[in-house]
């Protein structure tokens, strides 16, 4: 048992991912001689060889268009995308063959593409975008934001060894949230969501960076009496309905949040769901915490862009005092 | 436009009346094809009328280990890889977006999204080279297509990660209604150069003159000199689909010229002068490509209509979720008749 | 008075919108000489020239960046995106510029990029999308769905003519739909839903093609003795909660449809704030239909993917029988 | 690298000496942005250091009434614009996303995405041309961004539409930790005629090259013969930006022969050669940049935070949804201190 950063569990991920199968290949912008803007590769191809872990040019569509070839050939390809806010211009290799790829071949594509994603790390513009919506929206993906060390390695060795494409969010804003990692561990499932911490009151539902504002929460809602369950939903494609569902009628209040934009975002499918599949259970309308509805705003605003605790246990009143 | 070059690029004689062969047969096919659409038999048919030479002479100068990354117009590409004709046209006709398993072909599912099937050859490529595998892959796309990004991006990474890949572009001087000078004020040739490979433009029409230049590529990149950009100068004789109207915006005049440049009637004159073929074996040739349409016609109208949840559910995950597979049964349930 | 098709309702918008404002400009692909390939823009490089109306290289994401650029000079680009489903390549021009241009420079955007969307058209791939949900998250952007011949033309005339840019989808599989128009006709403002049929017993909201779609199932249901009352939604952002609302509070029961998967489709929005602004009033959850989340499937299947009237009436007895 | 050409390009004593003194006070600006971002006042600060020839050259080349359209390391270009330092700096300490107007200085916002604003550069370009106006565009870019769909699909429509636009790349040999021949096998400056334009390699360390090259290329717009590209050869003598560490990937061993090329070292060299200069002037601009620097910190440290409800809210539309503005009053209403 040992305590671990998640940035360091998911480079501990990739260099078990390299050892155990030679067709695993890591590339994209700054990853090789680096170790990537955020030295998640540090050390990998001084490791496996510039043949397994590489730099590409300045292409993000083409990282993506090569990762289809790669794996219709036979490799496991774990691109990189540098940030967020870079992976719009590889939508129509991820929309149109990435996700469809399989449907049209029968063939497998074994694709992992590995985004840090979120804000609160004062960055320019396109640094801190939560794009997670546009991609659980498109069938034929799966979408992971794993929240702890030890999910990031375990659901980014599922999402590896895997035979289905995944976008796997990193939350790069806690790539230095230390966490318990156990080696080896048990492979964790695609789909399965995780009662983060156990509660009675209301349900507050997350994933990613979010988690641990949720948890930090609840911790201050115990000291006024109050007990939030949280949900950290570890995958939003497929989504974990029965876990949330029965969480929500359990408390009858449910509150769901995460950093992008609510209006259209992932909260509005899992609120639409909680509230078609626990209308007779649900006290209050279930409430949706998220960024504001504009572009991401320069650093020194994004505190009052992004949820944080105080929202939560504010909506946590609101939800409780409802009717 | 230069002759049909004399050079036979040391092809017997069966293989340069196979040449021939398969230019009517799938000349003939396309027609058929067209037929069968106005028919109401296909949804939509994209013909390939004039660019015969440039789809048989590219796969014959290919081996049958070698890979093939095609746009939408390289139907007679894939009958010359031994797809059948018939059921591939499941596609045009709405039953499948896969009616072959590329694995068996070597041939990968045609691309509609202009230009994005290109950084799939180069990957498919790069993983060639990095097996150590003698395998070289041909990437076909038209010249619209060297208009995206992704082309661009594609043709850059492969000069880098010398990828064993033969761009292979059908410039048949349109791109839908777009003519060729408003696509580009360049030349698609020489942009090769700027991407650290060479780059050579041939007469389409002319099948021994694409045998010799993508034998040359492929050599190439088997060698592990890396990829080359072929410019195949040929010409859309037809509609760019069923759904086109090319009166509306192409100048009658256009046509003559390239008619008389017709690859299959020039090869024709070559092969008679050569006395490697006789008007028995052209006579032969033309019932043989007629079977072979009848043939096509036969198979695609008895085209079973596939079970629609396998269809529908079948392929979308190799490890499908279990929710995927609740909504599977609940479609399927929704099919049967009320009781 | 006059009755047009939808089609031919936007073909006069353009015609209009070029000769009032020189500023206007109409490109993309296949849009001069050929008129389109749905002829939309026929005629109208013969009529305004080569210089305002005209075709562009094959290029996506070129199409919409030279918009940028037009705009910012002090033009009204009116780009065209052939087929939906080659919107995706232009993504990232879109999210990080068209988007948030305003935003970063003070400027005024006035692009309106007209999109054939949705489908039923017998197509194949990739030419059948429905990515409205995309854009309707994407913060900057205003997103609209006409559904008859004179809200096609009013909604365009009020896009062209905003200061705003905005993504205009045009319901490709009723270009032969018909209707009246009036001409000269009072602007349709952006952001005002219509109810396109007067009804008590549940209310069906809807947008583009969905439209026709639902007002064919209220007529059946109508011969049933069921009225349902269809809200067209009109223009997804910015949303017309409260016109929605008002519905639903008078109904007691909302179904939203569209063809795009339900699965973080734009009903997960729509349903969320109903099932949240409207707790109280409803008599039953809020019922999503929309298209399997699946890709696209071939079109000898697609009327097995997309919904209908019988799945609308359907999910008018489910709802009217909860509880 | 061939030495400082003697052609002036007809620059009067006091031009050639305002090229120096610009080059001077830029680079003692980014020295003390350098600074400003370790003692904490800065979020990020993005280095240009020895590239001020290419910089200073460029814009002066250029008529007031033109366009620049940069990415985001044209920090040197924007003061040469006239546009306040300290108030720009604004960018990098999370102030705002567009410290100055565009129109005033016509000089468009930074592009942080890369190669994305070279397509804005070409439809600016193509609508002054539809304008009959004389401006021209200077688009400026890296040696990454040559990559990117968005370079190629922008290069070739400024070819097919005659675009008056300059494109002009900053070679510095990297991208961030990139190396140019791991960025691309070819040669930028080659690829222009790909699109049917000249391309130029130009050395982009010496300051009356790039005044030359760029006016040769702006004259060439004005006259409506179209675009050019200039490749600048030039080299990031910093880190790519303060987050960046180049001793995890640069040999040691490349500053060297650079330093000897140090652009304005060089041109110091040509002007006392010349006798254009001397020492007292030299003095007067170093102590002419140290001040202009101080006066930028002061700036800087004493910006106000803007109001957050007009900073978030205030330029997401300009007709402003019903919706959009409760929610800014909710913002605004959720900022003020509980009662
Ligand atoms: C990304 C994308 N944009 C637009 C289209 C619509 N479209 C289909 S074919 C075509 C023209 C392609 O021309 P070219 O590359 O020369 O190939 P050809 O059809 O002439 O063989 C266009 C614009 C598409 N399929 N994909
Ligand atoms: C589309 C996109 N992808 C990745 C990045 C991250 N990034 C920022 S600068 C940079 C390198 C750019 O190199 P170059 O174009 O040579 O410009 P330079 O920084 O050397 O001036 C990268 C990869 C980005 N900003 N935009
Ligand atoms: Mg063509
Ligand atoms: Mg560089």
């Amino acid at each position: 048992m040992s305590t671990v950063t998640l940035g360091k569990a998911i480079t501990q991920a990739l260099r078990d991912a390299l050892a155990d199968d030679r067709k695993v290949l890591v590339f994209g912008e700054d990853v090789g001689r680096l170790g990537g803007v955020f030295r998640i590769t540090d050390g990998l191809q001084h490791d496996f060889g510039e043949d397994r872990v590489f730099d590409t040019p300045l292409a993000e569509s083409a990282i993506i268009g090569i990762s289809v070839g790669l794996a219709l050939r036979g490799f496991r390809p774990v691109p990189e995308i540098q940030f967020d806010g870079f992976i719009y211009p590889a939508f129509e290799q991820i929309v149109s063959h990435v996700a469809k790829y399989e449907n049209r071949s029968g063939l497998s594509l074994p694709i992992t593409i590995r985004v840090p994603f979120g804000g609160n790390i004062g960055a320019v513009e396109h640094h801190s975008e939560s794009p997670e919506a546009y991609f659980a929206h498109t069938a034929g993906l799966k979408v992971v934001a794993p929240a702890t060390p030890a999910d990031a390695y375990g659901l980014l060795r599922t999402a590896i060894a895997g035979p289905d494409p995944v976008i796997f969010f990193e939350p790069k804003a806690r790539y230095y949230l230390k966490g318990e990692l156990e080696l080896p561990c048990p492979p964790v499932p695609l789909g399965r969501a995780r009662i983060a911490r156990a509660g009675s009151a209301v349900s507050v539902i997350a994933y990613g960076p979010m988690v641990e504002t949720a948890l930090q929460a609840a911790q201050r809602a115990d000291a006024e009496g109050i007990s939030l369950e949280v949900v950290d939903l570890r995958s939003l494609a497929p989504l974990d309905v029965d876990t949330v569902v029965a969480s929500v009628r359990k408390t009858h209040h449910a509150i769901v949040v995460h950093e992008a934009p609510v209006f259209g975002g992932f909260g509005a499918e899992v609120a639409a769901r909680i509230s078609h599949d626990a209308f007779d259970s649900l006290e209050a309308p279930v409430v949706r915490l998220g960024g504001l509805n504009i572009p991401y705003p320069p650093a020194r605003f994004e505190k009052l862009y992004l949820p944080d605790a105080d929202r939560i246990l504010q909506a946590v009143d609101e939800t409780l005092a409802y009717g | 436009m230069p002759q049909t070059g004399t050079a036979n690029h040391g092809l017997t004689r069966e293989q340069l009346v196979d040449l021939y062969r398969k230019m009517v047969v799938i000349r003939r096919a396309d027609q058929e094809a067209l037929n069968l659409q106005r028919q109401g038999e296909l949804g939509l048919w994209g013909q390939f009328l004039g660019q015969e030479a440039t789809q048989v002479g590219a796969i014959a100068a290919l081996q049958d280990s070698d890979w093939v990354v095609p746009s939408y117009r390289e139907f007679g590409m894939a009958m010359c890889r031994g797809i059948d004709p018939g059921t591939m046209l499941g596609y045009f006709r709405g039953l499948t977006h896969g009616p072959w398993d590329p694995r068996r072909y070597r041939f990968l599912p045609f691309a509609i999204s202009v230009a994005t099937q290109v950084p799939h050859a180069v990957g498919f490529a790069m993983g060639c080279r990095l097996e150590g595998s003698q395998d070289v892959v041909l990437c076909v796309f038209g010249d619209g297509a060297t208009s995206e990004g992704d082309w661009h991006e594609a043709m850059n990474f492969a000069g880098v990660f010398r990828a064993p890949v033969i761009f292979l572009c059908q410039n048949n001087q349109w791109a839908i209604s777009v003519p060729l000078r408003q696509q580009t004020a360049g030349s698609i040739a020489e942009r090769a150069q700027g991407y650290g490979f060479p780059g050579v433009r041939i007469d389409g029409n002319d099948v021994l003159a694409v045998v010799g230049a993508v034998r040359t590529a492929a050599d190439r990149a088997r060698r592990g000199d890396g990829p080359s950009l072929i410019e195949s100068v040929t010409y859309r004789m037809g509609a760019h689909t069923s759904a086109d109207d090319p009166t509306r915006y192409r100048p009658p005049a256009e046509l003559a010229p390239w008619e008389a440049r017709d690859p299959i009637a020039r090869y024709a004159g070559w092969l008679r002068a050569q006395r490697i073929v006789d008007e028995a074996q052209l006579a032969a040739i033309a019932m043989e490509a007629d079977a072979a349409a009848q043939a096509m016609r036969a198979t695609l109208t008895h085209l079973p209509i596939p079970p629609p949840g396998a269809s529908l559910f079948g392929r979308v995950y190799h490890d499908p979720p279990a929710s995927f597979l609740k909504e599977r049964e609940e479609f399927e349930a929704s099919l049967e008749p009320p009781p």
